[in-house]
This record gives structure tokens, sequence and C-alpha cells, in this order.
């Protein structure tokens, strides 16, 4: 039992201490793509963590979207930062990286800029460490509601029952967000040249097995760790992916029939939540014999939302106009 | 302890020692190409060998197919990853090691 | 039994530790990619034994959606980050 | 002192690295890296002090932490986009205000 325990702190001590190293390492290594690669790492540990701390669901999300997403998508801006310094010139290829290396050498103000912090740092570690050690917080609470929310799993009981309003506004800020994008007008980049055969291959591979794990997660979320974001954000790897192979939306497809999928979510809730105002409850309070229905009805239409909208944000363009360059 | 805890522990065991295996290649290599050959034997065996440690644990066999599914997994994209990273390597003219 | 998953993670996760020391030292961006590569791999290792030994299946799901991730942020290194010519000869 | 406690404190510690960098560097890359390792800090903390209890830890946290990774991810998009859109402009992937320059 002895040898056990000090395993498991070895163990969360050896997490901390990486994460602490890789973010440090990744903020302030003076190159940005080691940064960028660093970072990526950081997201693979941090999954890791969630997993220590018994949060499963968390992990999957972070999983799908720390390590995945985030990571294709600084590769991706990257490589553009990148390109367009290329285009200036050979000696402006470096300019952004040096220019922001000489910044970082100030270390008089830099060290007054630490200080504050520190004290900071010290203030809330202080406040934590006065923290009762024992807090059940709203479990109670919530597992005496599960029956009635329609699902056992309590994570996707608190998603799309007790606190639904968040999933509202989250689609809503997901939304926001590709409508910031898309009024950039931003130019598509350059079609890519058609991808080598094993690449192809190994898309060919992936995809399918990607929307069957999205359908699974999204499955499964009912009673155990996944659901509507895990899955929408894995359906989102598989249009990344394409997207990286160098498939583009059909144009047919990128007008009405994509921005009815971006805005399926979003407007499902909104019309389930005028539903249950106008039958007397408060907003998105489910009645507990459809409860089941409502979310299963409310998940599919976030996922396809979610995915669509995560796919978009990393093409980054609006795909009607990829034509026109 | 039973017959296939042995086993298993066996298996664990050098998977792990793949994985060292592989961490010492990928840190001591000269080039880009003998680095993915020792970073892939870490992939495809080290996992799977703990894969096939765990296995003999599995309480059902849903389990078991959902581990041999992610070895699979791994075992496609790393290989294709690596024939991709090398085949980029060579057209950009990064050198090969020579004794 | 639980002990020796225990030290195997702890055993597998320092070898990412000796593992991100190619990450800093490079020299060229498949190197560093390679080591998150192996990184990524190390991981699923780490979390289907985690899996064992809290008896919870559910980490076997964040193990398989890790494998299929990390290979989508490959393919993205692959397809974009790495087209330009690693030396100073331009290609375009 | 629990591993929940540990947890937090590390959660602690990369807020506070993710505000300094936030302060001292003038890449926008960095920024935006800096702003995520913040958010990670904070979702840290809040799962920590979640994990306080030797039942199954407590759901809401976790939800909320799901729905910040998710918002996190696309406010990291449009900032890059926004980025990308500074760099095309002004040349450089930085803000000038009370430049030298």
């Amino acid at each position: 039992m002895e040898a056990l325990s000090l395993l498991q702190w070895l163990i969360d001590g050896l997490i901390g201490i990486g994460l602490l190293w890789l973010a440090w390492r990744a903020l302030f290594c003076p190159e940005l793509f080691k940064a960028i690669v660093l970072f990526i790492a950081f997201g693979l540990l941090m999954t890791l963590a969630w997993v220590r701390l018994k949060a499963p669901d968390v992990a999957l999300a972070e999983v799908a979207i720390g390590a995945g997403l985030t990571g294709a998508l600084l590769l991706s801006s990257w490589a553009k930062l990148r390109g367009f310094d290329a285009n200036k010139g050979m000696g402006a290829r470096e300019k952004n990286s040096e220019q922001a290396e000489q910044k970082t050498k100030r270390p008089f103000f830099h060290g007054l800029y630490a200080i504050p912090l520190l004290l900071m740092a010290v203030g809330l570690g202080y406040g934590v460490l006065q923290l009762t050690p024992y807090a059940t917080g709203l479990s109670a609470v919530v597992a005496e509601n599960l029956d009635a929310s329609g699902v056992s799993n309590p994570v996707t009981a608190v998603l799309l029952n007790f606190r639904a309003y968040d999933t509202l506004l989250e689609i809503a800020v997901l939304l926001l967000a590709l409508i910031g994008i898309w009024s950039l007008g931003i130019r598509p980049s350059v079609r890519e040249a058609t991808p080598d055969p094993v690449l192809d291959l190994l898309t060919r591979f992936l995809t399918p097995l990607l929307l069957l794990v999205s359908a699974y997660l999204l499955w499964v979320g009912a009673h155990a760790p996944g659901g509507a974001f895990q899955a929408g954000s894995v359906l989102g790897a598989a249009g990344v992916l394409l997207i990286l192979a160098g498939w583009r939306l059909p144009l047919s497809l990128a007008g009405l029939p994509l921005r009815i999928t971006l805005v399926a979510g979003v407007s499902t809730f909104i019309v389930v939540a005028v539903l249950t105002m106008l039958g007397g409850a408060q907003l998105l309070a489910f009645p507990p014999s459809q409860a089941s229905l409502i979310i299963f009805v409310l998940e599919i239409t976030a996922t396809l939302s979610i995915a669509a909208i995560l796919a978009a944000l990393f093409l980054g363009s609006r795909p009607d106009h990829s034509e026109k360059i | 302890m039973t017959l296939s805890d042995y086993l298993s522990v066996l298996f664990l065991l050098a998977g792990a020692l793949f994985f060292l295996a592989g961490t010492v290649g990928l840190l001591r290599f000269p080039d880009v190409y003998t680095r993915l050959h020792a970073l892939t034997k870490a992939d495809n065996v080290g996992l799977g060998l703990i894969v096939i440690g765990l296995a003999m644990q599995a309480e059902s066999f849903a389990s078991v197919g959902k581990l041999l599914l992610i070895w699979l997994l791994v075992l496609l994209a790393g290989s294709s990853i690596s024939h991709l990273i090398a085949k980029k390597a060579l057209q950009k003219g990064v050198r090969m090691w020579r004794r | 039994m639980e002990t020796f998953y225990l030290a195997l993670v702890f055993f597998l996760l320092l070898n990412l530790g000796a593992g991100m020391w190619r990450v800093l030292q490079g020299p060229t961006a498949a190197d560093r990619m390679m080591a998150a590569q192996l990184f990524g791999t190390t991981s699923v290792a780490v979390l289907l034994l985690l899996g064992q030994v809290e008896g919870d299946s559910a980490l076997h799901d964040v193990a398989l959606v890790f494998a299929l991730l990390a290979a989508v942020t490959a393919v993205a290194f692959v397809r974009r980050a790495w087209s330009e010519p690693e030396k100073e000869h331009d290609s375009k | 002192m629990s591993i929940a406690i540990l947890y937090a404190l590390v959660g602690i510690g990369l807020f506070c690295l993710g505000v300094y960098a936030l302060m001292i560097h003038a890449h926008l890359l960095r920024k935006i890296l800096a702003l995520n390792i913040m958010g990670s800090g904070v979702f840290m903390v809040l799962l920590a002090l979640a994990g306080r209890t030797e039942i199954t830890p407590d759901p809401v946290p976790a939800a909320m932490v799901i729905t910040g990774i998710v918002v996190a991810v696309s406010a990291t998009a449009l900032a890059l986009a926004l980025m990308l859109k500074i760099n095309a402009i002004t040349g450089r992937a930085e803000l000038n205000d009370a430049e030298e320059k």
C-alpha cells in the first residue's frame, strides 16, 4: 500500500512538473515552430492530467480539441505566416521570429513584471491551501436529480439538461467566432497539390473511422464519458483531415446546405427553449418523461453543427469563395 | 498470480523495453532516417506488446477488440506518417548520415 | 499487479521526459515532430495502463481518440507546416 | 495536502506563466499560446478543486471545463485569423502600439 501511494505521488508529480516545464519552454524558447510542437505536447500531457483527476469526459474533449484541432490550427497558421514572410523575400523570412526575440531581451522591465505575478501566485496558492481538503460540491445534488434528467452520465446531464443554457451560449459563441473569421475576408490559400498515394490511403482509412468513433461517442455519451462536444470535435477532425488532403466542399453544398448545418445546433436549442417556456416551464427545463428524447435531438444537431463549425474555422476562408483567388 | 498474469507481466515489460529502445534511438541516432527507424519500433512493437499484455487481463472480448483496434490504428497511422516524413525529408535534401 | 502497472506508467512518463530533449534539440522540424509522435504513442500506452488500473473502460475510448487525432496533427504537419524547404534553397 | 491540491497549485503556476508571457512577448502567436496556457491553468484549478473527494468528482465543473475547451479553440481560431490579417496588412505579426518605429 505504501509503495502504491508513493508511486501515485511520483506519477502526479512528474505530470505536474512536466506541464509546468513544457509551458515554460513553449512560451520562452526562441523558435516559434519549436514552441508550437511543445504546446502540442503540453496538450497531450494535459489529457493525462485530466485522467489522473478522474475526469475522463474532459480528457476526451481535450484530446479531440487540445491535441488535435488546436495543433492543426497552429501548424497551419504558422505555415501561412512563414509563407507570407517567404514571399517578401529571403531577408524577411526570419524577421517575425527574430523581432519577437529581440523584444524579449529587456530583462530589467520584465523582472519588474515578474514581482507582482509572483505575489499573485503566492496569494492564490495560499488561498487554495486554505480551502477545506474535502468538498463534495454539487455532486450530491446532481446525483439526486439524475433520474429526472433522461441520461445516466452526470456530465452529460449537466451539459444538456441542468445547465443547458451554457451549451446554448457555447454553440452561439462558436458560430460568432466563425462569423468573425468569415467577415475578415481572408483570401483562401492556393489549392494544394494532389496528395501522395500513401496520404490518400491514410485519409480514406481514417475518415470512416473518425465518423464511426464520432457516432460511437455520441451514443455512449448518455451513460458513459462522451457526448455532443467530443463527437462533434471528432467529426470536425474528419473534416480537417479531408481539407488537409486537398478536398473541398462542392460549391453546390457550400451555400445554403452548409449554412443550415452551421446554425442547426443553435436554432434547435432556441426552438426547444421557446417551446419549454411556452409549455409553462422555465427556460430549457425539460419534462422528465421527454427529457431523453429532447437531449437526443439536441445532441445530434449540436454534434453536426459543432463539427461543421470547427472544420470551417480550420479552413479560415468562406468555402463558397474558394475558387475566386 | 496465475500463469496468464506472469505472461502478461512479461509482455508488458517487453513492451516497456521497446519504448525505452525507441527513446534511446531517438536521442542517440545520427540522422532523421535512422531516428524514424527507432521511433517505429516503439510505435509498432512496443505498443503492440503492451496491448497483448493488457488484452490477457481484459474482462470481455469487446475490450480486447478495442485494444487491438487502437494498436492497428497506431500501426497504420504511424507507418504512413513515417513514410511521408521520410519521403519529404528526401525531397528536401536532408542529408543521410554516412560513417 | 496494480503497483506494477503504476510503476510501468512512471517508467513510460520518464521516457517521455527524455524524448522531449529531441523536441528541443531538433535539428530539423521533422525531428521535433517525430518526438511529438513518440509522445503520442507513449501516452496511448499510458492511458491503456491507467485504464487497467482504474478499471475504467472509458480510458480506452480516450486512447482511441488520442491515436486518431495524433494522426490528424501529423498529417497537418506533413501537408502544411513542412512544405517549406528546410535549408536556404527555394523550390517555389 | 492531497493530489487534487497539487494539481491546483500546478494550475496556478500555469496561469501565472501565461500572464507573464502574455505581457512580455510582442509576437502575436506567442500571445495566443500564452492565452491558451492561461486557460488551461484555470481549467486545471477548477477540476482539481472539484476532485477534492473520495467518491466521483463533482460533474458541474467538468461540464463547465468541456464548454470552456470548445470555446477556447474557437477563440484561438479567431485570434489566429486576426493575426494573419494583421500580418498581411502591416507585414508584422505584432501590434505596434507605442512603438519605437
